[in-house]
């Protein structure tokens, strides 16, 4: 149950920045400083995540600090507070955990800092943290329900599915397994045999894939959890000559699963732009500084995007990570 | 209750000659073995202070102590005797409780122990001396020395340091020992380490103090101080003791009975003083000795000894002005077929200087040749044939590698071709090298680790024989090595020698200086003292033991 | 092997003190850099973000001392953290806590007694009941986050409201303070000191090496515990994988304090100096805005610097 | 000198074919639950899947003998893998190949250089390089998948067709024949062996210890370059933190074959054993559908299990 109050990114999602609208940026702007903490800058999906908020910074005079969260929610934590005590102008949280940066957002805000988050929407809270800025959000939920739909779609008659899961104890891990399982449950012949962990790792997964395909000579679809397992399990699939019995999804839009869905491998993914959802955010936080927009508590969804081969046309290079 | 006890006391001393039906009259209710079981002490079969009876420890095949039975009585010092591995160290690792009999038992003070660690001889009043002293390396003198006996407070268990220094004190004073307290466990030699150890003995109150080889490290002086202490520690505490020697003379002065064990059997005792060193050594070897029928020192080898100085001989070995640690410098010209011996006291500085020479560790100045090459770097050495044989045999061996993979370590060269391996000719030849000095050992292929002290020894100083080195660097080659072995030792040595090879040797036994070198350095903190050429006249071994107590050069005079 | 005891004086003090002398050149590096850095509530901070991981440093510290390591704190902490938040709130934190330290206990108490009894190396079997445990905190967790309302629940105590040290601060410094005197002044210290330097001759010098080695790993799950507690206390939620990683942080915090991987010696302050570097560099590359990937650089230069300040190559 | 053989024959066979036996019954377990399991695509698909693990192992048991770590060789991995995959469409495979070996060795040898002349202890150095290799992987990469199109460039040769026993398998076997050459029937190899056991006595024995340790990092870099390599042509794209945990599995796998962590022996059949001990249970996992939290629950109790196995308690 998510609320949505207003979605001014779908105007900006297809053609990256785009001048705002009715915001008085003509003057020189003035010069801030931001601090952003991510859950991890070796994860390349954040990586596009941070390219969008690094281009956006340049273009509005932001000097933009990256702390990397490293997968470790304590870690974010003290990010945050050391954020908050450098004074920085705002600061943009891309939460691990959502509880845990309850108190150093607090702290933040307590300190007069403006605080903008990214991050999973429809957790069952309200979007935005109270107090906050907003939240430029994607949908996990979303994503695997919209995973879910397609893989009914693609076996109307039924068959056997495996999902390749990520890595245990991540909130995306649980959320993309449950809520596809809990999709596809509406149709009784789809039957899922193996429900394995990739733990969003490429070799983790083609092992997985090729174990799997040891034991089920009837697969008719692969769901992974991510693209990096999708594609992996692709070329797992093709090395035991099976691709055309097969149909692999994932979630994400990566580089390479759009190639491989241009060539006819992959069949299909779902795309958000992370790169739109850290302009937006900077765009936001300025905005409110600057006092162009001063509302409290936006909520901004980015939109999905199933791609399969019927719109990989316009999609194909639009690739990520 | 008591009366039971003193029957069977009294029975026990009737039946001790007949001991093979000695559980079975004893302890008809509560047999042995069932006290065994319950680990419940009964009453025993021996008033001795300690006693052993049929015990028997083996590993694998090897059986390391067979059936072996002895006591120690009251106020006595009682000899172990035996050659290299005969299973001196075994069993008296389980009167310790350091390692579990397969059979047999135990009884201290007329009682039936049973010791599953050594704590629990610990507390039965037994203090061992270990022949590889085990100190804790990052801990001083001090603290290893009261190791797990501290005097602590009551609740905390707060360590008392200043009562800790106190006595540690009064035990350098009372035993005659000096070493300083504060030093780590870790920079100590191993003489000093064995004096830490006897401190320790003294520090827990022993009333039986077994010490395994205690003086094989220590110079004449300490070794003298040593059996002082045991004699006041029997007059004041009536503490009784078990020693163990290869020094047979040794046990022959200050042994009141004698245990000679061969290949883990009792051979044979010797009831009474004196211990005759020559019949202790005939005990020990006794198959051996009636082949030779030489006790003492068995004919050299190969050939006849050199005791010219090989003056007219080319120097192989030219030390000029060399400090090790800030020691005064030191000038030596070693000549091909020469043996020279360094003789001192316990930090005299001898380690410390091969160490400079061979390693070229804690140089603080001057230059070492060999064959006019100057020598900078241990591999340098080496390979222009300088090796050295080091004090501490463990620091020189692999513990977990096979008997002759030790050997064969520094002159794999001569069994490989082009850098590869010849396992099987490399083998052979490390088995001769063993054979040659009779290395006892389940098998060439069995780990060091489980030979006996003196096989070790053994093993590391046949290292150096197989590399053949033009100039061997020894410190204390016959470091618990028995008295058969190291007549060979020594004849080997000489024989060497008389091949054209050099030796500087350091032993702590001065005999063993006088029968195998051409000439001796005394050596009195750091500095050469004094010098003897052995063809111009023998000293005693009394003249150079003041040399290096005192530092003065002995003469008409001061005798 | 043997060195000589004149003139080492310096280098005993290098081995002594380098890791203030690394702390103290990083800090001024950091100070001259940026005015928010040497501000009291930037110290407060550190030392409050310090505070988990010195409490995981003071109980490595001593298992390293016995000879033994502990690849398993990280799932322990989390298992512990999420039982005292999972549990809090239908039994009370008291309780909630008091099962979770069992928990600590127990863990550390297994990994201890198969190391001793079956002789296994510790890397080994701790390398293994880090998944175990790691099994347990996702099956015991679902794999979700296990969120508390913790200030409801009496564990706010530990949240940190930056007034002055926080809690958790007193907590660490305490128990680091009672383990400096438990290791340096009182029997079963030294027996422990002993037990990890040389377990043989600690054997025949009577002591229990066994109990020690065990009691050290007891010790070592109890502070995980409790940091699982702390953690769980300041962050209000503890995901399955919180603690993972952890480990290699505390031991390289440990290792660069100085203590010795072969056991015998170390010395709990220098350990956490040791965190608390690591504290100030994350601090630092907040404060100058480092890229992240350089990040990774200036870590792994430091890491290795900051023991190299110290370390002469020891003589053979 | 006598020779007999000691009854101890029985306990030395325990530890020498130990891990054989755990491996036994880890696959007469999953053999009896799953018929898919004993056929010979699904023992290539295993074999195929143990490669970069295989060759990792080689190199860690290599280093592990001469009494040395090495935790940064996922970072290695990734940053080959990454370098192969990036250079190969300008400058063709085998060039980019040389170059990532190079790079490899490198940081090979400058983790034994540090190790060897500063005389930091190698879990610390490594823990360090790890940390700024990462770096540097991030920074040529941009914190993005680097993909190549393996098969027109080269690298193809890696990939696995599955026909018959693939290339990188190849690979990962003939390099492991020609250590465990090396390691038992060369000097070099004894005198490796000899460093790590007791340094001083391989130093008195005239070996130059120092450059056998170096030896041994740089082959552990480029067999971690090599695994990089195919690793990127198996999957034809490497993430920046690919290799990052690896590491830990690569000596967990060495352990369970028994080499001593103290250095001094160690085999490298043994460890390879391990590794497949380790792909077989992630098979098993996947055919016999075992839930992901338990998977972590069987494989720490595997671990233990198999090294418990042969363990002795060193007898008194
Ligand atoms: N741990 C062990 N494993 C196998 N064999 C052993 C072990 N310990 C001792 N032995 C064997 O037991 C026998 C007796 O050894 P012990 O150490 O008791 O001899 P020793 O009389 O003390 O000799 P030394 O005079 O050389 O010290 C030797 O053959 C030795 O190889
Ligand atoms: N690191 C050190 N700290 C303090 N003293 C040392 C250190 N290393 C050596 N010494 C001392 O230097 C002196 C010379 O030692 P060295 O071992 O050379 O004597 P030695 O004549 O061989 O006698 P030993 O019979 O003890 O081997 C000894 O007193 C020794 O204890
Ligand atoms: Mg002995
Ligand atoms: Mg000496």
């Amino acid at each position: 149950s998510s609320s949505k109050n207003s979605t001014p990114a779908d105007s900006s999602s297809d053609s990256g920045v785009s001048t705002p609208s009715g915001s008085g940026a003509a003057a020189p702007a003035k010069h801030y400083n931001f601090g952003a903490s991510v859950i991890g800058t070796a994860f390349p999906a954040v990586v596009s995540f941070d390219n969008g908020l690094k281009a956006a910074a340049a273009t509005q005079n932001v000097t933009l600090t990256i702390a990397d969260g490293g997968a470790k929610a304590d870690k974010q934590v003290n990010d945050l507070h050391d954020f908050t005590s450098r004074g920085v102008d705002a600061i943009i949280v891309n939460p691990l955990d959502s509880v845990s940066i309850e108190a150093p957002v607090k702290a933040a805000l307590a300190a007069g800092i403006p605080v903008a988050e990214f991050g999973q929407i429809g957790k069952g809270t309200d979007c935005a943290y109270p107090g906050t800025v907003g939240s430029v959000g994607y949908d996990e939920n979303g994503w695997a329900k919209k995973e879910g739909e397609e893989t009914m779609k693609l076996l109307p008659n039924g068959g056997n599915v495996a999902i390749l899961s990520g890595l245990a104890g991540l909130a995306s891990t649980k959320i993309r397994d449950d809520v596809y399982k809990q999709t596809i449950a509406a149709q009784s012949n789809i039957k899922v045999v193996a429900d394995q962990p990739g733990d969003f790792a490429a070799d983790k997964a083609r092992a997985a894939m090729e174990n799997i395909l040891q034991a089920h000579p009837d697969l008719d679809l692969v769901y992974a959890a991510d693209d990096t397992m999708a594609v992996a399990a692709v070329q797992a699939i093709k090395a035991a000559h099976r691709l055309d019995k097969i149909k692999v999804i994932g979630i994400g839009g990566s580089k390479a699963a759009m190639a491989s869905i241009k060539a006819g491998e992959m069949t299909a993914t779902v795309w958000s732009s992370l790169e739109v959802a850290g302009q937006d955010i900077i765009k936001m936080l300025v905005d409110h500084i600057n006092g162009t927009n001063t509302a409290m508590g936006q909520c901004i969804q980015l939109p999905q995007v199933l791609v399969d081969s019927s719109n990989i046309a316009e999609y194909a290079d639009k690739g990520q990570f | 209750m008591v009366l039971v006890k003193r029957l069977t006391q009294t029975f026990d001393q009737t039946v001790l000659r007949d001991r093979t039906t000695v559980s079975v009259e004893v302890a008809p209710a509560h047999s042995s073995t069932s006290a065994a079981q319950s680990g419940m002490p009964t009453r025993a079969w021996s008033d001795a202070v300690l006693a052993v009876r049929e015990v028997t420890k083996r590993y694998g095949g090897v059986v390391a102590v067979d059936a072996v039975t002895f006591e120690l009585r009251r106020g006595e010092i009682l000899a172990l005797a035996g050659e290299n591995g005969a299973g001196k160290s075994t069993i008296i690792g389980i009167m310790a409780g350091a390692r579990r009999p397969d059979a047999g038992e135990i009884c201290v003070e007329g009682e039936l122990v049973q010791f599953a660690r050594p704590s629990d001889a610990r507390a039965r009043g037994i203090g061992v001396v270990y022949q590889e002293a085990a100190l804790v390396p990052h801990l001083t003198v001090v603290d290893n020395v009261f190791l797990g006996r501290e005097p602590r407070s009551r609740w905390s268990h707060r360590i008392n340091r200043r009562a800790i220094r106190r006595e540690y004190a009064e035990l350098c004073r009372q035993t005659g020992i000096e070493l300083v307290g504060t030093r780590t466990a870790a920079t100590l030699s191993v003489a000093e380490r064995q004096l830490v150890q006897i401190l320790r003995v003294v520090a827990i109150d022993a009333r039986i103090i077994i010490l395994d080889e205690p003086t094989a490290a220590l110079s004449p002086e300490d070794r003298s101080r040593m059996f002082d202490l045991l004699q006041r520690l029997r007059v004041e505490r009536g503490a009784s003791f078990i020693l163990v020697s290869h020094f047979l003379d040794e046990l022959e002065q200050h042994c009141d009975r004698a245990v000679v064990l061969r290949n883990g059997r009792v051979a044979g005792e010797i009831a009474e003083r004196p211990v005759g060193a020559r019949v202790l050594a005939r005990m020990m070897a006794r198959d051996r000795i009636l082949e030779s029928g030489d006790v003492e020192l068995p004919p050299a080898a190969d050939a006849e000894p050199t005791i010219d100085r090989g003056t007219g001989q080319p120097v192989v070995l030219k030390i000029t002005g060399l400090r090790a640690l800030g020691a005064p410098p030191v000038d030596l010209q070693l000549h091909r077929g020469e043996v020279v011996g360094l003789a001192g006291l316990v930090g005299s500085g001898r380690t410390e200087l091969l160490r400079a020479v061979a390693l070229a560790r804690g140089r603080t100045g001057g230059d070492v040749h060999l064959n006019g090459v100057a020598i900078h770097t241990p591999r340098h050495a080496v390979r222009n044939g300088l090796l050295l044989l080091p004090e501490d045999r463990r620091s020189g061996l692999l513990m977990d590698w096979s008997l002759w993979r030790n050997v064969s370590l520094a002159s794999l060269r001569r069994t490989s071709a082009g850098g590869f391996l010849r396992p099987r000719a490399e083998r052979r030849r490390a088995v001769e090298f063993l054979d040659r000095l009779s290395v006892k050992a389940a098998s060439p292929d069995a780990k060091v680790s489980t030979l006996s002290g003196g096989n070790q020894q053994k093993v590391a100083f046949a290292r150096v024989l197989a590399a053949e080195a033009p100039v061997a660097l020894l410190d204390e080659p016959t470091h618990g090595i028995d008295v058969h072995t190291k007549a060979e030792i020594l004849a080997i040595i000489r024989g060497l020698a008389g091949q054209g090879k050099a030796f500087i040797v350091v032993a702590a036994e001065f005999g063993d200086l006088l029968a195998v070198c051409s000439r001796i350095l005394t050596l009195h903190k750091g500095a050469v003292i004094n010098e003897h050429d052995l063809a111009l006249g023998s000293p005693t071994v009394d003249d150079l033991l003041f040399e290096a107590a005192t530092g003065r050069v002995s003469s008409m005079e001061d005798r | 092997m043997r060195r000589r005891l004149s003139g080492r004086a310096l280098e005993r003090y290098a081995q002594r003190y380098g890791v203030l002398v690394a702390l103290v050149l990083v800090m001024s590096y950091v100070t001259a850099r940026s005015p928010h850095f040497l501000t009291t509530a930037n110290m407060l901070n550190m030392l409050d973000q310090s505070a988990v991981e010195g409490l995981l440093a003071v109980g490595m510290t001593t298992l390293m001392i016995t000879g033994s390591f502990d690849l398993s704190i990280g799932s322990t902490l989390s298992l512990t953290g999420a039982l005292t938040l999972g549990l809090a709130p239908s039994m009370g934190f008291p309780l909630a806590a008091l099962v979770a330290l069992a928990v600590g206990i127990v863990a550390g108490a297994v990994n201890g007694l198969i190391v001793v009894k079956a002789g296994i190396n510790s890397l080994i079997v701790t390398l293994g009941s880090m998944s175990l445990i790691q099994g347990i905190v996702l099956i015991y967790s679902k794999g979700q986050t296990v969120a508390g309302e913790s200030h409801t629940h009496g564990l706010g105590t530990f949240a940190n409201d930056r007034e002055w040290l926080p809690n958790g601060t007193w907590v660490m410094l305490i128990i680091a303070l009672v383990m400096t005197f438990v290791l340096t002044r009182t029997t079963a210290g030294r027996y422990m000191q002993a037990s990890g330097g040389n377990p043989d001759a600690a054997d025949l010098a009577g002591i229990n090496v066994d109990r020690y080695k065990v009691l050290a790993f007891v010790l070592m799950g109890a502070l995980a515990a409790i940091g699982g507690m702390l953690y769980a206390g300041r962050l209000g939620s503890i995901d399955p994988t919180a603690g993972s990683g952890s480990e290699l942080d505390v031991i390289a915090a440990v290792i660069i304090g100085g203590t010795s991987l072969m056991g015998g010696s170390g010395s709990i302050w220098r350990s956490l100096v040791g965190v608390f570097l690591l504290t100030v560099l994350g601090n630092g590359f907040n404060l100058l805005n480092i890229d992240p990937y350089y990040q990774y650089v200036v870590k792994g230069l430091v890491v290795i610097l900051s023991v190299a300040i110290y370390t002469r190559r020891v003589r053979r």
